[in-house]
């Protein structure tokens, strides 16, 4: 029991680090789930089956699907606004 | 149980849900009543309490959890004077921002008065708490809402930059202040106040005192105190006024009132022998914060960035207050607290009523172009008496018990510090004033303009007269920071209520017995008046002559001579980068610094 | 010790290999590993209710089992088309 | 200070305040051996006192009922936040979808329609993960799970029909008024539940209803409704977060496959 206990608890500082040093965010976002996923069972056998239900529903979709929409939308705007320069030189090109 | 007792967080926060029910199907003015219905009532509902609990503090308990056999149960509101007071005072700011923003905000929907209202509930429950959870969560609710109106204007890039390095900062100082809460909880089993203290007994070991230092680093973030309160110019920069009132006026000594809180009942017992040390480290982190946001107060020309760090320097003031540990100096420091947020709220109004005319904020840009206001700017220089402790204001009374109680623990140079700071602070507002109302002095060189935010989306264009609605509130505002210094019996009640709130096991007894202990009347001793007055005297007039010396063209021939002073402001400036990483490193610094002193100090 | 438990410990040192998979290669093997990884948490926390005599923590298996095939499909829909 | 000297000052720092953390941890009780008072008198007494199984949502929602209502005002208030911050500024309302459109055919971005297996088995999910939604937020007080673990699954559902492509129908379930009411309305639920307690001359949030059997669904007096509340609240403010994002940042992208 402890050693299953100890050797979650090492899992969970490895993939915690793992995740801050992934630089790419979409990357990192996928390492954030399965941290999610280790940390979920970290919690469940340390006798807290509801933060271990917290965790995996939240883990699951909600929270992979929020920082995907922000990197969508951060990626539109950057689009857009590499558009908006764009068309200001062609029309100061003009 | 009293039924009162929770209705200040209740109201408030019945009126966000309703208001956010409804969101687009109400109309403006429906929300607008609501919303200051709601603020009026939880004022006076605190302010009954207040009356209440003056001779016997009250508890309450949710879900009827009464203590069993000593042992806390449940949560726990406790009710004294201080912690009531300070809820009355957070609505009467409120009040004053919703009315002011009944012109204020043209085309908005009514999520700014949902927001404005969960503040307002955050921060009542955030005073009225008695639990260290129930204080992280009303910490947090206070964040959010606080991150949400300080980014209200989202258009510009520059209010995103200054929320977000709020957020971030604030942020970690929660998770530093829930790590310190859960080290207090694998200690002792306990998340009440009264519970924790008394189980700590006389325990001074270092988990206790890294469990401490890491939950007031974490309520210091919200202080704004050095090294922490980088992120307090940013956001007051960008935040629209009113929330400002509600951010300089209450916010930030809210943090400072939750230190206390949590050293009183907790940790009085275990730190009393060493509570020079807590009051040597406490002192300097005060000190710093006075006299560097004093400097910084004085190099802006942005004036709500100016005020904000006035903000910062007086907060190292009630810093300072708190950290003699004594109860004079709280009632000091409470005096001081009320008579400041009222005084800052009036200058913040004034500024924003600036804004909402000319359409600008800049020093330079307003040169002279408020000399058609001339009560609007009566106002702006009440305010600046109240920051630099004029006799009949709040501020004097606070200050004259503070000094009084360090003088006789043998820290008389606090007297320069504290006349230093509103020296300069006070200063800076007489000199925006004289140039901006009076249009006296030099111009400053608009070629060297800010790089303002455009403010004017805030409002709808310049205006051609100032709104009753926006001066009445700044103007009562002004009033109330000078009759929160001359109501008869007010210096006594306030030094019982400190008596009381500084009882270690007279809270203990109250929470976990129930027991019946009336507060004390406590002789006050009367402090010299005389050199009390003539100080602030000269602290009124050192500002003026500084403020007068700063828009005659001597100050700038005298800034070329004195490159000393010129470098070592450029290099605070520099200091206050911006960059929300610095600010984590400052941040970081803080907490290893406090911990290491207070640890170090301790042990030996 | 039950066998349980014993099986969960087994289980346990197969999400070794996801863990690495999840942290290095391209995007798509990076979420078969996950996928991979949800899989075998499923069964884990099925072993650990049993091992704890639990049963209304088969729960959380069950959300898992829901919840996976969503999780997968958030990162699919969001790679293919627009990051 | 640029960023070698700032990673080096903050290493030093973060350095110091991990060994003062290490002292203090090391006078912390030993692993698995828990001290205080309060957790066993919980564990001891809650079966006794609210005729429940799982002691954690009788923490929650009962001994300590005020810190949820605080957390989940918290959660109302990141919404309403989230609403404010990503508003539509009022210059770029009429922002021309067209060009974008043009510009996403042109770099190639028109994707098809999820596949029809896709479409099946993701459609064929929401029914069950909305009655396992269901089952958790109801039997909040005697398995673990409650009505918040409850409505983040039900919030799942609608999101699962966005993913299998059916934006319309999202739409349609998720509609920006019904969810912002009905996060409102268990909010203002979860509130004046509280109230008879206080009205009847205990405190806010004291139990009123009669308790039941232990280990029945219709058990543990206040609690479930006051779950079911939380459940609401939370499943609208989280499907009305996942809105507001879809409509600022996907819409214009969506509109030309609808």
């Amino acid at each position: 029991m402890l050693v299953l206990q100890a050797t979650i608890l090492i899992f969970v500082a490895i993939t915690a680090t793992a995740v801050v040093f992934t630089r790419q965010p979409v990357r990192q976002v996928v390492g954030l789930s399965f941290y999610g996923i280790i940390l979920g069972l970290l919690f469940f056998i340390l006798q807290a089956p509801d933060v271990a239900l917290s965790q995996i529903t939240i883990g699951a979709v909600a929270l992979p699907l929020m920082f995907m929409l922000s990197l969508a939308k951060i990626r539109r705007d950057a689009e857009e606004r590499k558009r908006r320069e764009e068309s200001e030189h062609r029309r100061e090109a003009a | 149980m009293n039924p009162l007792v929770p209705l200040p967080l209740l109201i408030p926060l019945a009126a966000a849900f309703l208001l956010g029910l409804l969101n687009k199907r109400c109309p403006r003015w429906f929300a607008d009543s609501i919303a200051i219905l709601a603020a009026s009532a939880t004022g006076v509902v605190s302010l009954i309490l207040m009356h209440e609990s003056a001779l016997r503090p009250i508890v309450y308990w949710y879900g009827a959890w009464t203590p069993r056999s000593g042992i806390a149960l449940g949560v726990d509101f406790y009710v004294d004077p201080f912690s009531a007071g300070l809820a009355a005072f957070v609505c009467l700011l409120a009040l004053a921002s919703f009315i002011f923003s009944l012109h204020y905000f043209d085309s908005v929907g009514n999520l700014f008065h949902v927001l404005m209202l969960g503040f307002i509930a955050a921060m009542c429950g955030f005073s009225l708490s008695g639990d260290l959870f129930n204080l992280f969560v009303y910490f947090e609710l206070m964040s959010v809402a606080a991150f949400a109106l300080c980014g209200y204007k989202t258009e510009e890039p520059s209010t995103q930059q200054g929320a977000i390095n709020f957020a971030v900062l604030n942020t970690i100082g929660a998770f530093l202040a829930l790590l310190g809460l859960g080290m207090f909880y694998a200690r002792t089993g306990a998340l009440n106040l009264a519970q924790i203290g008394r189980t700590l007994g006389h325990d001074s070991g270092v988990l206790v005192v890294t469990s401490f230092v890491f939950v007031m680093c974490g309520l210091l973030v919200k202080a704004a105190a050095f090294p922490f309160h980088f992120w307090l110019a940013d956001a007051h920069a960008v935040a629209p006024t009113p929330v400002c009132v509600l951010f300089s006026g209450i916010m930030v000594e809210l943090g400072v009132y939750a230190v206390a809180r949590v050293y009183w009942s907790l940790m009085d017992g275990a730190l009393a022998p060493h509570r020079s040390a807590l009051t040597g480290v406490l002192l300097v982190v005060g000190t710093m914060t006075a006299l560097l946001g004093a400097c910084m107060c004085f190099a802006q020309r942005h004036i709500k960035r100016l005020l904000a760090f006035s903000t910062i320097s007086h907060t190292g003031l009630l810093i300072i207050g708190f950290a003699l540990l004594k109860p004079g100096a709280l009632a000091g420091a409470a005096l001081y607290l009320i008579g400041h947020g009222a005084a800052k709220g009036a200058l913040f109004l004034v500024a924003g009523i600036l804004l909402h005319r000319c359409g600008s904020i800049d020093e330079a840009h307003l040169y002279g172009r408020g000399r058609k206001m001339p009560w609007t700017g009566a106002v702006f220089v009440l305010g600046g008496f109240g920051l630099v402790g004029l006799i009949p204001f709040g501020t004097f009374a606070g200050e004259h018990a503070i000094e009084f109680i360090a003088e006789r623990n043998h820290q008389g140079w606090l007297d320069i510090v504290f006349f230093l700071a509103v020296t300069i602070t006070a200063a800076a507002v007489f000199r925006v004033y004289a140039r901006v109302f009076l249009g006296r002095g030099t111009r400053l060189s608009s070629g060297a303009r800010l790089k303002t935010v455009d403010e004017r989306r805030e409002t709808s264009g310049p205006h051609n007269h100032v709104p009753a609605v926006m001066f009445l509130p700044a103007f009562a505002l002004g009033l109330l920071a000078i009759a929160a210094g001359c109501i008869p019996g007010e210096t006594h009640a306030v030094l019982t209520a400190a008596c009381a709130f500084a009882d270690h096991a007279g809270y203990q007894a109250r929470v976990l017995e129930g027991a019946f202990l009336p507060i004390q009347a406590v002789a006050s001793e009367h402090a010299p008046l005389l050199s009390s007055v003539l100080r602030s005297l000269g602290a009124t007039l050192a500002a003026i002559a500084l403020a007068v010396f700063a828009i005659s063209p001597a100050w700038d021939r005298g800034r070329i001579y004195s490159r000393p002073f010129a470098r070592s402001m450029a290099f605070i400036r520099r200091l206050h980068s911006g960059r929300v990483g610095d600010y984590v490193a400052y941040f970081a610094f803080g907490v290893a610094a406090i911990g290491i002193a207070l640890a170090f100090l301790i042990a030996s | 010790m039950n066998a349980w438990l014993m099986g969960a410990d087994v289980l346990l040192f197969t999400l070794v290999p996801c863990g690495i998979a999840v942290f290095r290669g391209n995007a798509i093997e990076r979420l078969v590993a996950l996928e991979m990884a949800g899989i075998v948490q499923t069964i884990l926390l099925v072993f650990l209710a049993e091992a704890f005599h639990r049963p209304s923590t088969y729960d959380l298996a069950l959300a898992m089992a829901l919840l996976t095939f969503g999780g997968g499909l958030v990162f699919a829909r969001f790679l293919e088309r627009w990051l | 200070m640029n960023r070698r000297v700032r990673r080096w000052f903050f290493l030093i720092c973060a350095c110091a305040i991990f060994g003062l953390f290490v002292s203090a941890v090391r006078q912390m009780p030993t692993f698995g051996h828990y001290r205080g008072p309060y957790g066993d008198i919980l564990n001891r007494e809650t079966v006794y006192e609210r005729h429940i199984t799982d002691v954690v949502t009788a923490v929650n929602f009962d001994w300590r009922g005020i810190d949820t209502l605080g957390e989940e005002s918290i959660l109302f208030l990141s919404v309403i936040g989230t609403l404010v911050l990503l508003r539509k500024p009022s210059s770029e309302v009429n922002d021309s979808h067209d060009e974008n459109d043009t510009a996403d055919k042109r770099k190639g971005r028109e994707i098809p329609l999820p596949s029809a297996a896709t479409r099946v088995a993701t459609l064929g999910l929401v029914g069950p993960l909305v009655v396992f939604g269901l089952y958790i937020v109801a039997h909040g007080h005697l398995t673990p799970g409650g009505g918040f673990q409850g409505g983040v699954i039900l919030a799942t559902a609608p999101l699962l029909v966005y993913l299998a492509g059916d934006l319309k129908s999202f739409k349609r379930i998720a509609n920006h008024e019904t969810v912002q009411i009905g996060e409102a309305l268990g909010l203002l639920g979860f509130l004046i539940l509280g109230l008879p307690g206080m009205i009847r001359g205990g405190a806010y949030l004291r139990n009123v209803l009669p308790l039941g059997t232990s280990g029945h669904v219709f058990s543990g007096g206040m609690i479930a409704p006051i779950n079911v509340c939380t459940g609401v609240a939370v499943s609208a403010g989280l499907v009305a977060v996942t809105y507001v994002f879809l409509e600022h940042t996907l819409e214009t992208r969506l509109r030309g496959r609808r």
